[in-house]
């Protein structure tokens, strides 16, 4: 049991420290969720890629610094500490490139990779579709065979970014006759701006464009842009759904700055008595996070399999965020419910996260029967 | 005593609910949230021509009032139907206005649903609560009253404007001086502004619940209805629970007028709403998160009225000094 | 709307607070789960008995008053505010009373009734069986026609009070060949010292017997003591829970009375900031519970379901029993793990309010759907 | 920075285990809350045998400490097998003992588990925390002391004992006066006994988890395993998540040893504990609830471990005046 960091590590931590210190924007950048803000985080994940901080614990020929998932957290920590821009490139540096990295070919990882590093491709996953939200796997848009490659043909929605991304990924039924409703899937990137695709944006509860419903209609998508083989989809999806769940979602980063940012709320507010325990709360929360999050990291990866550690982890962090910000909103008093504060915003993005990458509803049920071997039950 | 409604309270809010379901709020709400009130203003003067703010007038300033309860049976429907504008500081100011040589000039306008009034309430706020001096819907109001602590004010006009997290309010800072109306208005505005806040939250979240029910029976995941799965069953079980156990107190409240019984009400109601709001939210999926879909115009209004006219904190406060219910 | 007592209710109320203050005991008398402690609750009821206190609302002929249900309420609000103590014959009185006025015979009502009221016979409930608890449905003990009356074979468990009392009355199957599970039941009343009873007293977390195992081995029961007619007895008993969760089980008066306990336990340990918050939910509760109560009694009763209404009502006594009580031991600090303290006893007590009368679960379940008319689904 | 247990650490919870499963606990705790406590001696010279107590005294007193993590490892074993006795207070002992005078004299006995200590913590209660002045076990132990404001007594004896809901603790006034023993005791004997709470609850509530698993399994209700609701595994997801939170704190406790951390695990573990407790009886039903089912003897603890060296609130104030983790 051991929470020191090597000097190498301890040097890595104060190089980012430094960096951030000198370009971390004196004020906040404008709401991504807004075509401004869209534009200036992209720049800024620019101004991050120009000296390797974008995407750290990538390999160093597409744009990282190889860093192992230690100096992940360290770089996390100090980027939220810092007030850093929240990551527009979070999508597709998140859920596509591990998807890339463990099942593309060298070919896209190359030419996929250094754009996504940089911010001058921005992702926008590509998941849902108005019947298939928790139940993936009963999806229905199509890819059909097409010389050279496939049509993408369907409907999605609730895809994160779309209103102002490039590109997308996601799920497409390429054999409807599968035996098994999971079967037959292929995991498809396709061009946003493509003949065919319509994006219609869709406002979110403060009103600002967080996500897009996609019409489909004939896309072509090159064989290039399968990944993996096609028909294995499902397969391949799950590893990174494993991925989105967890920690490359929510860093113990984010957290523990925003722990402190509510402490700090709590004292300018007089540190009224009624709110002790929840601000206290919030920063033990935090603190346990990143512990739960350095034996992760400490753990061999064959010990800690994604899947239902990964679901303890989302419900966790779904609902500790929620805490937060509904104390922070608390603590301004009849100001909380103005709609034009950091706290609002951050109150209204809390509360997707019971909902997305798998409801926690889902989460807890493979908690009971995977980690605690309780009968699978008719859900 | 008999802890119930008698025919006509019921018909009456059985003839309000009919006239805002024909009234399509969603869409009115939609306007009014654009800065377009011409159809909320309409259904202002409905709502006035069916008596709702004579309720708070008294009887010798040519109102219906006061009647608390009937009121808050007014209050739940309109908040079941989310109608937009500032209901509760109108009655705020009409209670505020009950004095001799006020009531002539501004009730008969008020009770009628001709004149939309808002109130900010600087006695209380900004120190006792950060943000409470802030008026609602201050740009649309024709009269706009300061609650200051030296007396009620007439505000020249409205400083600037910040949106809530309910797209229908808009949450003005009213400009300083003006006409000083009394030094010494009725002290119960306050009490009445926090009845009519909790019927409000707690019809809305009895529209939250009924949406959700209605979405969970006919959404299928996994071969079957969202709502057959126990989880969710049993979160919406909750907040029936919440809502059935905050209603009793909203009408006590509005029977005794108690500063306890009130302030008990109002935290309860907005605590019940608020949480069915996030359950509604939850068990909509993404769905319930976007802007276009109607259950916005709900969820929203269930977090500021938690805030609205006394914190959670400063209504429990109340309850502690009191002694409500006790023979 | 109306909270205004008639001038008659206001003397009802006046004589009742002016009864209780003459003759309530100064100091506490010993837990009724004990020998000592039930001997002295059984002769405080003789003293209520002796002066018509006892069991207010029943029919002056069996030693009540015939009071309505406001009076009734209004009788245990002075009787908690009094301080006075737990009532050892609950179990009769709300439990087999009811049945017994719905539909027990006029002999039985004469004979069973008034010795019930003094605190003579005190009955327990023998529900319960090790295999058979929130599915009382699949109960076995069996009820087998003898000359004269039956013959009871079982084990019964989890029987309230059983450990000193008198009686006992319960469900036995008296035609196991009944094509559904919860038909050929029967509903009796059997003395707990007849030939073949054996009562084995089980303690309680706290190590006080409160309820107790039945062993019953042929145990005769003569025709008079079969309530309703043989078979009908799930019908009969299902009348009775519905009374069981609603309100002759907590009556509004106990948890005004308790918020008001703990409200001046607050105060006097120097109304501590963070308790603050508790302290008034606990009388608020109290007060919603109050109101609903009175709403309830302000219903025509064919307007009531017992069902799901009282559904609502378990759960929320139940659980607002537990955090009234854990609110309190928090308040006593170190003091709060202390096991000779009336809270702790009552927290302990509060502790089963979620098992017992049906779980919590199953009342979850019935108010999801009847009230909101959800899906059965598979429970 | 490797956060994990290596192989000797998880060698020695399994030889533990082993050694405790052997003991049947329950049974040497039946012992105990009877008054008789042989079994229970026994079974503590064992535990000392193997080495826990050495781990919180100084090898320059002869003790293998201080070994914070070991500690901690050891407790959690201590509390899933409920063992009986005054554990966090002779660990406390130890440390407050360790000093060049007093150790020759009190700590080769207490590392050998030959002596049971128990300590009265006057410095913190009772005025801060009601009751918290009372020493565990008092009856039964060899070394009694007394932590005051003016030093560290040996008392004299023991005053009147109060059961406790944990039917095998038993909480002692200890006699005033006695042996002053040092004006100057270590300061850390607080962090040590918390710790070792945390450690404890820790491993109280992953035993009520385990059994309550194991209990929901087993029993059917309406044909099916009680274990197959969902609002049976949801709750039990619940236990499962916050015991897991729970870990790295209090791991992570045992590394830093800073305050802020100590009380964050201390309340956090013990929050968990209790939680599952409840969650435990209430899945168990009656049979939860009754004292000769070994359930109750993990129950009554983990609510006694809540408010034991600290309640939630005097551990909460300790960590919003720290600040863990923070680079």
């Amino acid at each position: 049991m051991d929470l020191t960091l090597s000097p190498a590590d301890e040097e890595f931590r104060a190089e980012a420290r430094a960096w951030l210190a000198a370009h971390v924007p004196a004020a906040p950048l404008p709401s991504l969720e807004t075509a401004d803000g869209f534009a200036a985080h992209r720049a800024w994940e620019a101004e991050l890629a120009a000296d390797r901080w974008s995407v750290v614990s990538w390999p160093r020929e597409y744009g990282g610094r190889d860093a192992g998932l230690v100096r992940w957290l360290l770089f996390e920590e100090e980027y939220w500490a810092a007030g850093a821009p929240a990551r527009v490139g979070q999508n597709g540096v998140g859920l596509l490139a591990p998807t890339l990295l463990h099942h593309g070919t060298a070919e896209q990882r190359a030419r996929v990779l250094p754009p996504m590093a940089s911010g001058e491709e921005v992702w926008a996953q590509a998941w849902s579709e108005p019947e298939a939200g928790s139940d993936l796997a009963s999806l229905t848009s199509r890819a059909e065979r097409a010389p050279g490659g496939w049509r993408l043909t369907g409907h999605k929605t609730w895809s994160s970014r779309a209103a102002f991304a490039d590109r997308a990924f996601g799920l497409f039924r390429s054999r409807p006759d599968a035996p098994r409703r999971h079967e037959g899937l292929t995991y498809l990137m396709f061009d946003l701006r493509a003949p065919g695709v319509t994006v219609r944006p869709i406002d979110r509860l403060d009103g600002r464009p967080a996500f897009a419903e996609l019409f489909l209609d004939g896309v072509f998508v090159p064989d290039a842009d399968v990944i993996g083989a096609p028909g294995e989809g499902w397969r391949i999806a799950m590893s990174t759904t494993g991925d989105e769940r967890g920690l490359t979602l929510r860093s113990p980063g984010r957290y523990l700055a925003a722990a402190d940012r509510l402490r700090a709320l709590w004292r300018e507010r007089g540190s009224p008595a009624w709110a002790r325990r929840r601000v206290a709360d919030a920063v033990m929360g935090a603190r346990a996070y990143q512990l739960f999050t350095y034996a992760s990291a400490s753990r061999p990866l064959e010990c800690s399999p994604p899947g239902p550690e990964s679901s303890l982890n989302k419900v966790f962090w779904s609902e500790y965020d929620i805490a937060l910000h509904e104390t922070a909103l608390d603590l301004l008093g009849a100001d909380g419910e103005a709609a034009d504060g950091d706290w609002a915003e951050g109150w209204v993005f809390s509360l997707a996260g019971p909902i997305y990458a798998g409801t926690n509803e889902i989460q807890r049920d493979i908690v009971a029967e995977r980690l605690l071997g309780l009968p699978r039950g008719r859900r | 005593m008999r802890f119930a409604l008698d025919t006509e309270q019921r018909a009456f809010a059985a003839s309000l609910h009919a006239m805002l379901t024909a009234a399509d709020t969603p869409s009115v709400i939609r306007d009014w949230a654009r800065g377009d009130p011409a159809r909320g203003r309409a259904l202002w003067g409905r709502i006035g021509a069916a008596g709702v703010f004579a309720l708070a007038v008294d009887e010798k300033y040519g109102g219906a009032g006061p009647r608390p309860v009937d009121l808050a049976v007014a209050f739940v429907e309109l908040g079941r139907h989310a109608v937009p504008g500032p209901l509760v500081e109108t009655v705020a100011a009409a209670v505020l206005l009950a004095g001799p040589a006020l009531a002539e000039r501004f009730l008969p306008s008020i009770a009628a649903g001709h004149t939309l009034a808002t109130v900010a309430d600087r006695e209380r706020g900004p120190e006792g609560s950060p943000g409470a001096g802030r008026a609602l819907d201050g740009e649309v109001a024709g009269v706009r009253l300061v609650r200051a602590a030296d007396g009620l004010w007439l505000a020249p006009g409205h400083g600037p404007v910040r949106r809530s997290l309910d797209p229908a309010r808009r949450l003005t800072e009213l400009s300083p001086g003006g006409e000083l109306l009394t030094r010494d208005p009725p002290k119960d505005a306050l009490g009445w502004a926090r009845l009519a806040t909790a019927a409000q939250a707690l019809g809305v979240g009895l529209a939250l619940l009924d949406r959700t029910v209605d979405h969970v029976r006919r959404r299928t995941q996994f071969g079957v209805p969202v709502g057959s799965f126990q989880a969710v069953k049993h979160r919406l079980a909750d907040a029936r629970i919440a809502l059935e156990f905050a209603r009793p107190l909203v009408f006590g409240a509005a029977v005794t007028m108690d500063p306890a019984d009130v302030a008990a009400a109002k935290v309860t109601a907005c605590e019940a709403a608020y949480r069915t709001a996030v359950t509604a939210l939850h068990l909509h999926g993404a769905i319930g998160y976007t802007a276009e879909y109607d259950l916005s115009l709900w969820l929203g209004k269930a977090r500021a009225l938690r805030t609205a006219w006394g914190t959670p904190e400063e209504c429990r406060d109340a309850v502690l000094d009191g002694d409500a219910g006790r023979p």
